[in-house]
């Protein structure tokens, strides 16, 4: 049975990705590739991996298609037909196809609890994380702490992203305060009353999402994407400048370096212990009391700096001033 | 190869399926946000790769409940979790790159950007019109 | 015996609430233009939702699992009709008509004064 | 206390300050924070080998846990040279860079710059350092995002920068895909990703086709990154309308790290012994190498943009290194690895060369340099002395990476390699004549108000010019550590 479905939305997603292929129109393609990250999504947690997908579903329908949106609001509406022939893309990718299916071959099946993964280092994080990190979660704990360093490397890429769409869009923003096109929700009264009530517990629950990361799924990433998407709606029905007064632009960038500084700072801090970088058990009584503490500290840093990205990457996007009026939408 | 064993496969050749779509998209379309939107899906799938090679059979998510259990491999799902980051971040700059080239070119067309390269180029010979 | 009763219980609200999402989808495609694929598509995110929400509730029992479930049905209860809403308003902005409405039609000189207005 | 931590100082420290300079609101202090940073980043690199000469390699446990369970940084000579030459560029960039930037980029962007720059910086020295093939990938994630913002600056002064950096993400970001596909493969096989580890459980694994297939993807992969013959079309376009600091600092690293990449995964983890690796080299390396050479030398010849010039000949200069690495000899590797060094400051000085003329004359094109040799004479013989280390003049360091190429290819047996080496000098002599006939022998039009390039400018430049004939000149020490990791690699008693 469980296969079953696991066949139902590969087969599902396989689907969508051949519709978004032929449409041409793009506002259906940004829409069909958000139902392709929820059922991307939905698989993952069939899959057990629950982090994965809460990350996926968050980051992948729900703050690429804000964004892909905005993008088409400032740019085109259709995919003019394309002229190239198509021979030497198809060949191309055949050829490459054909190398994954010739590597398949020899790969363990799936779902083998025999496979070479299994065996070497997995089986240390599941038996060693109760005692060494005393966290329920393991994937929270092999993230933060065993291989903390590839998620530094990460609050970097992301850091590092934020700073390049600054220094893209940041030139062409105009100042919030003159009317732009989104404070026109005036008139939405349904939309302004039903913002008001949910941007509160959307805040909530990315606190929540924050520091849960250790018991369930959930983690810095997820908190940090949720607690934007909150400022996001508030920006969109409340009007640019509102938001501005709630989280202003400056503030935002600060916050946005902070968060990479917390998190280093916290691997620097060992240091003065004589501990290599970002061993967490000198800042507890005991090495686990140490982990909890460094994982938590760690997971702030990082909500803090996606959450200060993904808002001033929608703000650089949505202070364009977009040269297509209302109708044309 | 008997049925149960390609069956094993199978999951892994309709991954493939979806990152050649992906591929193909980025590789034969012209439309700049349908390369990115191409892009999504080509990293999209190469997560599914990692997380269905990290699946076992009747186990469980690697969450510690106090009962001995069998648990899927967290390793791939750490690593997954960084690069669906380095995915958004490539996909939010790219999507800023579009908004720029719209700004320049007033066309967000492969072919017709390269046409107004070419014409500015061999028209006045200097290194290229002001923006 | 109750647990017989209620796991039965349960196994009917999801049938039904799937059901419920397969007439919403078989609606979508079935409706000639966008305002009347508005109710099937709200069939599914109310009715179909709640029962399988209850149905869910009803397997999970007294736990964690519950409260959670009854917030996520309080959060659909607040999304979902606005999402209609907001998705209908935006057409009519944009101006679809709807394809088969009948428009009265107006006296002559009113038209004009609308022509002026625009 | 320092000394013990060294390996992660050398990242952490441009690592944060990246955001440091991200709080600074003037590019002038932004601009200081990044000298100083980066010269303690040099001076950490330069510490980092001298204690590597001596002790051998070095490993640090990040988090301070076991080997493949946590992240492992493994320092020996090969990746100490890179790093000495990623921060030395680096840092020699930055002065340069003060005066050139402020002439190219919109004044709002300037405070901003420095931090992708440093940015940049700690992606090419994370991924160098790292034993720990997925750390490998987040770090080159690092260096390529930024580097696609700072390719995209150059839309300051010219609109083609934007979609050349478009066609740099798009590719660049298939390569890291394809990379991200085979460490997964290989993974998936192993069960391991320390780089170490990987080579030890990989020697059983000889006949088995998903660690080919990841070879394969590995190889692409880094190869795309590499701007390797086919796949170098987005490299001279990047180069082209690049800002000139931010050309200069590329040129002169950013090819050299992923040299470097594929270097670690070809010889370290699958080995010298791989049964395919001795196949691909002869057949596929060698062939595209010398494609490479002649093919992007020949359409360098014929442009009209001095900076894409340079950015072709770039692409044949990769040719030699990897032609270097295909014969799988000490003295093949050696040729790359010095090659790397040599090639840095080679196309470092001759990018600031065109930086400079850019800042004076508003380009860098053939009838923009007309007779510049009597106006900028200090810029233009720096220009020749640059070129004629390009052609591998004796007493230039160019020079003595031709040498050991054309040793390699005897000791190979090959001597029509060695031939072809030679002759696809002569065609950089044509295309390095072109830019001194424009530049001495024609007279500059009348109204030419050029004047010599800043101080800030010129010492840089003639830094590198020295240090091209100093390491021609001497190459005693360069060519000792080349030797000794191409002996680490290939496994040969030191």
């Amino acid at each position: 049975m469980e296969s079953v479905i696991n066949m139902a939305l590969l087969v599902f997603l396989a689907g969508t990705a051949f519709a978004i292929l032929r449409r041409t129109t793009l506002f259906s393609v940004v829409m069909l590739s958000g139902v392709f990250s929820l059922v991307s999504a939905a698989l993952l947690v069939h899959l057990d991996a629950v982090d994965v997908a809460f990350t996926e579903a968050a980051v992948g329908a729900g703050v690429s298609t804000v964004l892909m949106l905005s993008t088409l609001a400032l740019t085109a509406r259709h995919e003019a037909p394309g002229t190239r022939s198509r021979a030497i893309p198809l060949i191309v990718v055949f050829l490459t196809g054909l190398a994954l299916v010739y590597g398949t071959l020899d790969m363990p099946r799936f779902g083998d609890p025999s496979a070479p993964v299994h065996q070497h280092v997995a089986p240390r994080y599941i038996s060693a994380t109760a005692h060494e990190i005393g966290m329920p979660n393991i994937v929270t704990a092999v993230l933060a702490s065993y291989r903390g360093f590839d998620t530094l490397g990460e609050v970097t890429v992301i850091f590092t992203a934020g700073i390049a769409v600054l220094l893209l869009l940041a030139g062409t923003i105009r100042e919030p305060t003159t009317a732009t096109k989104i404070t026109a929700m005036e008139h939405h009264l349904v939309l302004r009353v039903v913002t008001k009530v949910l941007i509160g517990p959307i805040l909530l629950f990315a606190l929540y999402v924050q520091f849960h990361g250790d018991y369930g799924p959930g983690g810095g990433f997820q908190a940090g994407v949720i607690f934007a998407a909150a400022f996001i709606i508030y920006a969109l029905v409340f009007g640019l400048e509102t938001a501005g007064n709630a989280l202003p632009g400056r503030a935002v960038r600060i916050l946005l370096a902070l968060g990479v500084l917390i998190y280093s700072g916290t691997g620097v801090v060992s240091f003065f212990f004589n501990k290599n970088f970002l061993d967490y058990s000198v800042l507890g009584a005991t090495a686990q009391a140490g982990q909890h503490i460094g994982i938590i500290l760690v997971e702030f840093g990082v909500g803090m700096t996606v959450a200060a990205v993904m808002v001033s990457t929608f703000y650089a996007f949505a202070g364009q001033n977009p040269p297509i009026g209302d109708e044309e939408w | 190869m008997e049925f149960k064993d390609a069956f094993g496969l199978f999951n892994y050749w309709i991954v493939i399926v979806l990152m050649m779509t992906g591929l193909y998209i980025v590789v034969s379309r012209g439309n700049l946000v349908k390369k990115i939107v191409g892009l999504n899906i080509f990293q999209t799938s190469v997560f599914l790769l990692y997380i269905s090679m990290g699946k076992v059979t009747g186990g469980t998510a690697p969450i510690l409940t106090g009962k001995p259990e069998v648990f899927s491999n967290p390793l791939p799902h750490v690593l997954i979790l960084t690069a669906i980051v380095v995915g958004i971040a490539t996909t939010a700059l790219g999507l800023a790159l579009v908004v720029r080239i719209k700004n320049a070119y007033n066309s967000i067309e492969e072919d017709e950007i390269q046409k107004l390269d070419l014409a500015a180029e061999n028209e006045v010979d200097e290194p290229g019109a002001r923006p | 015996m109750i647990a017989l009763l209620v796991e039965a219980a349960s196994w009917t609200f999801l049938l039904l609430g799937a059901f419920l999402v397969l007439v919403g989808a078989l609606g979508l495609v079935r409706m000639p233009d966008f305002y009347t694929r508005l109710h099937p598509a709200g069939i599914t995110d109310s009715l179909g939702a709640d029962f399988i929400l209850t149905g869910l509730v009803l397997q999970a029992g007294f736990s964690l699992v519950t409260v959670k479930l009854f917030l996520i049905g309080a959060f659909l209860f607040f999304t979902s009709p606005t999402s209609t809403h907001a998705i209908a308003n935006a057409a009519l902005v944009a101006g679809l008509k709807p394809r088969h409405a009948v428009v009265p039609p107006r006296p002559p000189e009113k038209a004009t004064q609308d022509e002026e207005a625009r | 206390m320092i000394s013990a931590h060294l390996p992660i100082l050398q990242v952490i420290v441009p690592l944060i300050a990246a955001p440091l300079s991200a709080f600074c609101r003037r590019a002038g202090v932004a601009w200081y924070l990044s000298l100083v940073i980066c010269a303690v980043s040099f001076a950490i690199s330069i510490a980092l080998l001298i204690q590597v000469l001596e002790e051998g390699h070095i490993s640090y446990l990040l988090g301070s846990w076991a080997a493949p369970w946590g992240i492992e940084y493994r320092v020996d000579v090969v990746n100490a040279f890179v790093l000495m030459i990623i921060s030395g560029i680096g840092t020699a960039v930055l002065p340069y860079a003060r005066t050139s930037i402020a002439a190219e980029i919109e004044p709002h962007n300037q405070a901003l710059f420095y931090t992708a720059y440093l940015l940049c910086l700690t992606g090419l020295l994370g991924m160098v350092i790292t034993g720990d093939a997925f750390n490998a990938f987040v770090f080159l994630e690092i260096s390529s995002l930024s580097t696609y913002a700072l390719v995209a600056l150059g839309a300051g002064t010219d609109r083609r920068a934007l979609s050349a950096a478009y066609t740099y993400l798009v590719m660049g970001t298939i390569g890291a895909t394809f990379f991200v596909i085979g460490i997964g493969l290989v993974y998936m096989m192993t069960g391991t990703l320390n780089m170490a580890d990987l080579a030890a459980r990989l020697q059983g694994l000889e006949h088995n086709r998903t660690v080919l297939v990841a070879f394969a993807f590995i190889v692409t992969g880094i190869g795309l990154k590499l701007a390797l013959f086919p796949m170098h079309l987005w490299l001279p376009n990047a180069y082209a309308f690049a800002p000139s600091a931010v050309t200069v600092f590329l040129a002169a690293t950013a090819t050299k790290a992923a040299v470097y990449l594929l270097l670690r995964f070809l010889f370290t983890v699958f080995g010298i012994d791989y049964h395919i690796l001795g196949l691909t080299m002869t057949w596929l390396f060698t062939p595209l190498a010398l494609a490479a050479m002649f093919a992007a030398s020949t359409v360098a010849i014929f442009q009209v943009e001095l900076k894409r010039m340079l950015a072709y000949s770039s692409v044949a200069q990769i040719g030699y290194m990897v032609l270097g690495m295909s014969f799988l000899s000490v003295t093949g590797l050696t040729a790359t690895i010095i090659h790397l060094f040599n090639h840095a400051l080679m196309k470092g000085a001759l990018f600031m060369v065109l930086g400079a003329i850019v800042l004076r004359q508003g380009a860098a094109t053939f009838n923009t340099i007309r007779g510049l040799g009597r106006k900028m004479p200090w810029t233009m013989a720096a220009f020749v002395t640059g070129g004629l280390s390009l052609i591998g003049v004796p007493l230039t360091v160019g020079f003595v990476s031709k040498w050991y190429l054309v040793a390699a290819a005897l000791e190979s047996g090959r001597w029509p390699l060695a031939v072809l080496i030679v002759l696809s000098s002569l065609l950089a002599v044509i295309y390095v004549w072109r830019v001194v006939e424009a530049a001495y022998l024609e007279e500059p039009p009348a109204d030419s108000k050029a004047t010599e390039a800043p101080l800030s400018m010129l010492v840089p430049t003639w830094i590198l010019i020295a240090a091209n004939i100093y390491f021609g000149v001497d190459a005693g020490l360069t060519s000792r550590i080349a030797s000794a990791g191409a002996r680490l690699l290939l496994g040969v008693a030191q």
